[in-house]
């Protein structure tokens, strides 16, 4: 049975991935974790200079998920490429560096020098960043901007370019159509979910940032209606991602349309999640007699009707 | 550092609201050294979502203990586990306390359940010939635990046992009566007590650490979510889980939240 | 102690509300729950003419929340004069009557026809509804519609005129910003987010409807960080709302800046629930010495430089 | 209906995966007619967030029994509940079976967990003077559950007992064989069994109650989220909880979904 895909040319052993800054750099867990087994390791997100991140508290667990004001705290570019990637590249499994950025510029610089390095298989952007230009609004809820970093960003590489979309816009379709049409290759759906909480005996936000970014169980409805609605709008391949924990949530993101599943917050309770998942959806496939895994994507049956009904709430 | 099902052997009351669970796990329980934690999924749920850490109290044989009190969903699942339930554990994690240096008298000072580390760690400071006297504070009398370790000297809110107020205080005195050549001090406990005992060691010229609490996601170093900041350094901020929780006093600044 | 506050001169006696659609018109639990307790009751939304709502399957659980397609089943609005209101005319509690259309003019109608009757205090507008002159789009994610809404409601009535914000937008404030520019008196925050969830046996959505409106402790922090938006950049009266099941919850959300706060899932757990936060909510503010439990709106001690932080994620 | 804290006394496996728990609540136990359901918050938690409703399967003293089978996290807390603990219940809710009527024989038909409400059914209709007989279909020996039943048929899918083969053919052929005058049928279980039933009653001429199960949120009727599909009648759904859980056969629509 196939378990594999391919994007622009990279084939991956299974469309089970573990997500960006969710994972660390792979290495942090490599005793706990048979990190072959992976069909892919999105790393955290990487910025030219080292960020420190955010000062605490950075998270706080809410009903089935938790809240995270990290800050994008990375090692920045160049000690990746001396301290993680040599290891990374012993690996046969898929290394999609994530980036994050203050400017286009950044953005950019940063993608080609990794592109002048061996063992890198893709790219994933992480537009969820302050425009430091704009006075710090989030790049990936302006669709112009979000298209312009593609369009800057695709000439520089030849490798699959994967934008990751917020959830934390009207109509996030409208945004994987925009990149798709500046030549990205795939779009990851979803970052976090914009939150906070507050310590009521203080009278504080519980987060130092005040806001952060929702994740987990609580999340995986929102994040599997935000698949479906670029599934259905967009013919692009789509990277799953929101509180996925087991078998069940991968396949029901494949189902609406996901060609593939990122696992997040729950490699924090078990690491070795996306791998257990990636053996049991193979074995889950096989029971179904399929000759291809891929035969779930978008395997939804939906009732024409339904669509009209949808909206009152 | 492992992860395993483990199967819980027994849960007592050992103070008021204060429970020591036990669970088997060889592993963990041969390699686990002082002030190393452990981080317990209570359950297979999805809320509470995250592990809980707890430090490693005490090892014997095959069986790991650890120290809590019921404070929230994740401790209160803990305190209806039965001999027989399986839970899942993820450990030894962590820097541990440097009980090797040269110095001859451990001082070890803990605040409330900050006494969790204070037996494994007494275990092992003995085991390589270190003298240690114990200071413990506590709300009252019947929030002490005392169990498995080395010249007690108590100090009370209260004042229903020892010293009447502060442990740091009492421990401060005690070495001016005593003074101790080549002391190490090992404190565990409330943020406020550690920032005491850091200004007190530092300010003596004594060698001292200090071991961490603070909301954890992974433990591991995956999340980036439990800094601590350093004193000095290029990188501004330290991780609990992994450049820690024990720290020396002068290495970072500790902040009231 | 003070506990009540006015909208537009209108008195409530508490600042803890249920909300529409998870309270029925009230009676169904009048052995349940002493209604006289509550700030306000707000009704299931009304429209013109019954609905009889969405085929099955309208509910399904999630982590920490639940999906619905209830499709806005109600008894319309004639049958709700004649059947319900005489009953909730003998309550001391005030009532707020939420109104849901598929049409500006139908939105309007409702208003008019219940303006004639005794015993309504104020109105809540659901414009989480398809336009149909817009081919089912909802009117709440547009905010030009949203204002029209306001625009044409406002004239009609001299009583409090609540618009319930959509929490599926990129910026919520722009909306409240619009809406009381129009000369609403308070904007209700949120409504449920849009989730979905599969059934991974028969590969079909849960609902009928494929998607619905996530509720529950699972989107507090999303409501929480939706509230707190609008306080900051709109100066309206609010009513907080999303996953509030005990006092904790309530106090967080006036914290952020709500005015008053509306129960909604946790009254499928526990009917109760409202009567007993607003009991909870006064003796807290005894405890605390508050001479009125308005202190506490707006009362989050906020850092000033975590804005600048808060979008990295 | 009240709303009300209980204590659970008792949880026994009573057949292969099905377990009934008991729970003291007097006002309950006195009000509870057959075929209403109450209910049950199994934790304070917030997941599972919603209540699980169970019909009363049956009543003694000031004790009230309900039936189930571990298929989730709800029902999988209740299976470890234990004497002494307390939940919270809401109950008693919707609309009993009609069993005033004035037919002679109860025909009583239940598939699977169908059985539950089965027990106080016949405790009401033995004392009004029904003749009750009695069709269970189970996959197997093992999964039957017969206490408290009168003139037990029974039906097993995999023939280990009684009849092999669908419990409705059974009941079926035996009233063809022995003509019920007056006979009234009433029946719960799996939604495939209840269309088989409803079929077949209304071909037969025989009046029919059937019970349903569906997804609930509140259980009270303030939710909307139970609709079942009215067969005529302006309004085009009634709502399990407050309309049913038991309707006359030829009043709904069942659909698989
Ligand atoms: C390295 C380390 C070692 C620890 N060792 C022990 C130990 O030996 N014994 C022990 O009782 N506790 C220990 N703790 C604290 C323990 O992890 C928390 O008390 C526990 O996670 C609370 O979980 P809960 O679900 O019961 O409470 P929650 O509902 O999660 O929280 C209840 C209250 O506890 C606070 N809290 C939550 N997590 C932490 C945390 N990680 N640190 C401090 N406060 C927290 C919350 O802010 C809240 O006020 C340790 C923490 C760390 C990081
Ligand atoms: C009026 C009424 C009376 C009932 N009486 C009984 C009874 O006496 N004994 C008994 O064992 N069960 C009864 N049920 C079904 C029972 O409520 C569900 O089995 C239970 O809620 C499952 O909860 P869970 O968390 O264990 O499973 P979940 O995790 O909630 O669900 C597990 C599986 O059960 C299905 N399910 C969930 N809720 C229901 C439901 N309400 N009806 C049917 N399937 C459901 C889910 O779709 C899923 O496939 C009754 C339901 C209703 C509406
Ligand atoms: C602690 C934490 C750190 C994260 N860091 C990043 C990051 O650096 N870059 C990024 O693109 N996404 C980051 N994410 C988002 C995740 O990759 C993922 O999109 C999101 O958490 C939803 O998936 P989940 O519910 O499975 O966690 C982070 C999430 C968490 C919880
Ligand atoms: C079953 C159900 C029905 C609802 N019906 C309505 C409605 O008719 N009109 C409306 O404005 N909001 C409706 N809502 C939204 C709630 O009023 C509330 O805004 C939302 O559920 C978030 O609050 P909560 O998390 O406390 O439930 C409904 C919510 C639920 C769960
Ligand atoms: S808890 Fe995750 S990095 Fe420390
Ligand atoms: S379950 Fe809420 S109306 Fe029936």
């Amino acid at each position: 049975m196939k378990t594999g895909f391919s994007i622009r040319g990279v084939e991956f052993q299974n469309r089970v991935f573990v997500a960006s800054g969710t994972f660390g750099y792979g290495d942090e867990v490599k005793d706990l974790v048979d990190l072959n087994k992976l069909g892919g390791i999105v790393t955290k997100s990487l910025s030219w200079k080292p960020r420190d991140g955010n000062p605490p508290r950075r998270i706080v667990e809410t009903a089935s998920g938790m809240l995270n004001s990290i800050g994008l705290a990375n090692i920045g570019v160049d000690t990746f490429l001396e301290k993680k990637l040599p290891f990374l590249r012993t690996l046969k499994t898929r290394i999609i560096a994530n980036i994050a950025a203050s400017s286009i510029q950044e953005y950019g610089n940063v993608l080609s020098l990794l592109e002048d390095h061996e063992g890198i298989h893709g790219y994933e952007i992480n537009v969820s960043c302050p425009n430091v230009k704009e006075g710090g609004l989030s790049f990936g809820t302006d669709c112009a901007m979000t298209a312009k970093i593609t369009a800057d960003l695709r000439p520089r590489t030849t490798k699959p370019l994967i934008i990751k979309l917020t959830p934390n816009v009207t109509h996030i379709a409208e945004f994987a159509r925009a990149v798709k049409g500046e030549g990205a290759d795939a779009v990851s759906v979803i970052n976090t979910v914009i939150g906070m909480a507050v310590d009521v005996k203080s009278r504080k936000p519980k987060l130092s940032t005040v806001t952060g970014g929702l994740s987990g169980p609580a999340i995986k409805p929102i994040a599997l209606a935000k698949v479906f609605e670029v599934a259905q709008m967009v013919d692009i391949p789509i990277f799953g991602i929101g509180g996925i924990t087991r078998l069940e949530d991968a396949v029901e993101f494949l189902m609406v349309g996901a060609t593939a599943v990122q696992v997040g917050t729950a490699n924090f309770v078990d690491p070795a999640t996306g791998t257990t998942i990636a053996e049991a959806l193979e074995s889950y496939g096989r029971r179904q007699n399929m000759s291809d895994i891929g035969e779930l994507v978008g395997s939804l049956i939906v009732d024409k009707k339904a669509s009209v009904l949808q909206s009152w709430m | 550092m492992i992860i395993a099902d483990v199967v819980v052997t027994d849960v007592k009351i050992v103070a008021e609201g204060t429970r020591v669970l036990t669970f088997v796990s060889p592993d963990i329980a041969k390699s686990t050294l002082p002030g190393q934690f452990v981080n317990v999924r209570v359950h297979a749920g999805s809320d509470p979502l995250l592990r809980r850490p707890f430090s490693v109290s005490r090892v014997e044989g095959d069986h790991v203990e650890i120290l809590f009190n019921v404070v929230g969903a994740g401790t209160d699942i803990l305190a209806r586990k039965r001999p027989g339930d399986v839970m899942n554990v993820l450990g030894p994690l962590g820097v541990p306390y440097g009980i090797h240096g040269d110095f001859k008298n451990a001082v070890l000072i803990a605040g409330g359940l900050g006494v969790a580390p204070m037996a494994i760690l007494t275990q092992h400071l003995k085991s390589s010939g270190k003298h240690v006297d114990t200071f413990l504070g506590a709300r009252s009398a019947l929030h002490l635990v005392v169990d498995h370790l080395e010249n007690v000297h108590v100090a009370t809110d209260d004042g229903s046992k020892g010293f009447h107020g502060n442990v740091v205080r009492l421990a401060d005195e005690y070495l001016k009566e005593h003074p101790a050549r080549s002391a190490k001090i090992f404190a565990c406990g409330p943020t406020r007590m550690l920032k005491a005992v850091s200004a007190f060691a530092i300010l003596a010229g004594i060698e001292g650490e200090i071991s961490l609490e603070g909301e954890m996601a992974c433990g591991i170093g995956i999340c980036q979510g439990c800094p601590v900041e350093r004193a000095g350094g290029q990188k501004k901020y330290a991780l609990v889980c992994t450049d820690g929780p024990a720290f020396h006093c002068q290495d970072i600044i500790l902040r009231e939240s």
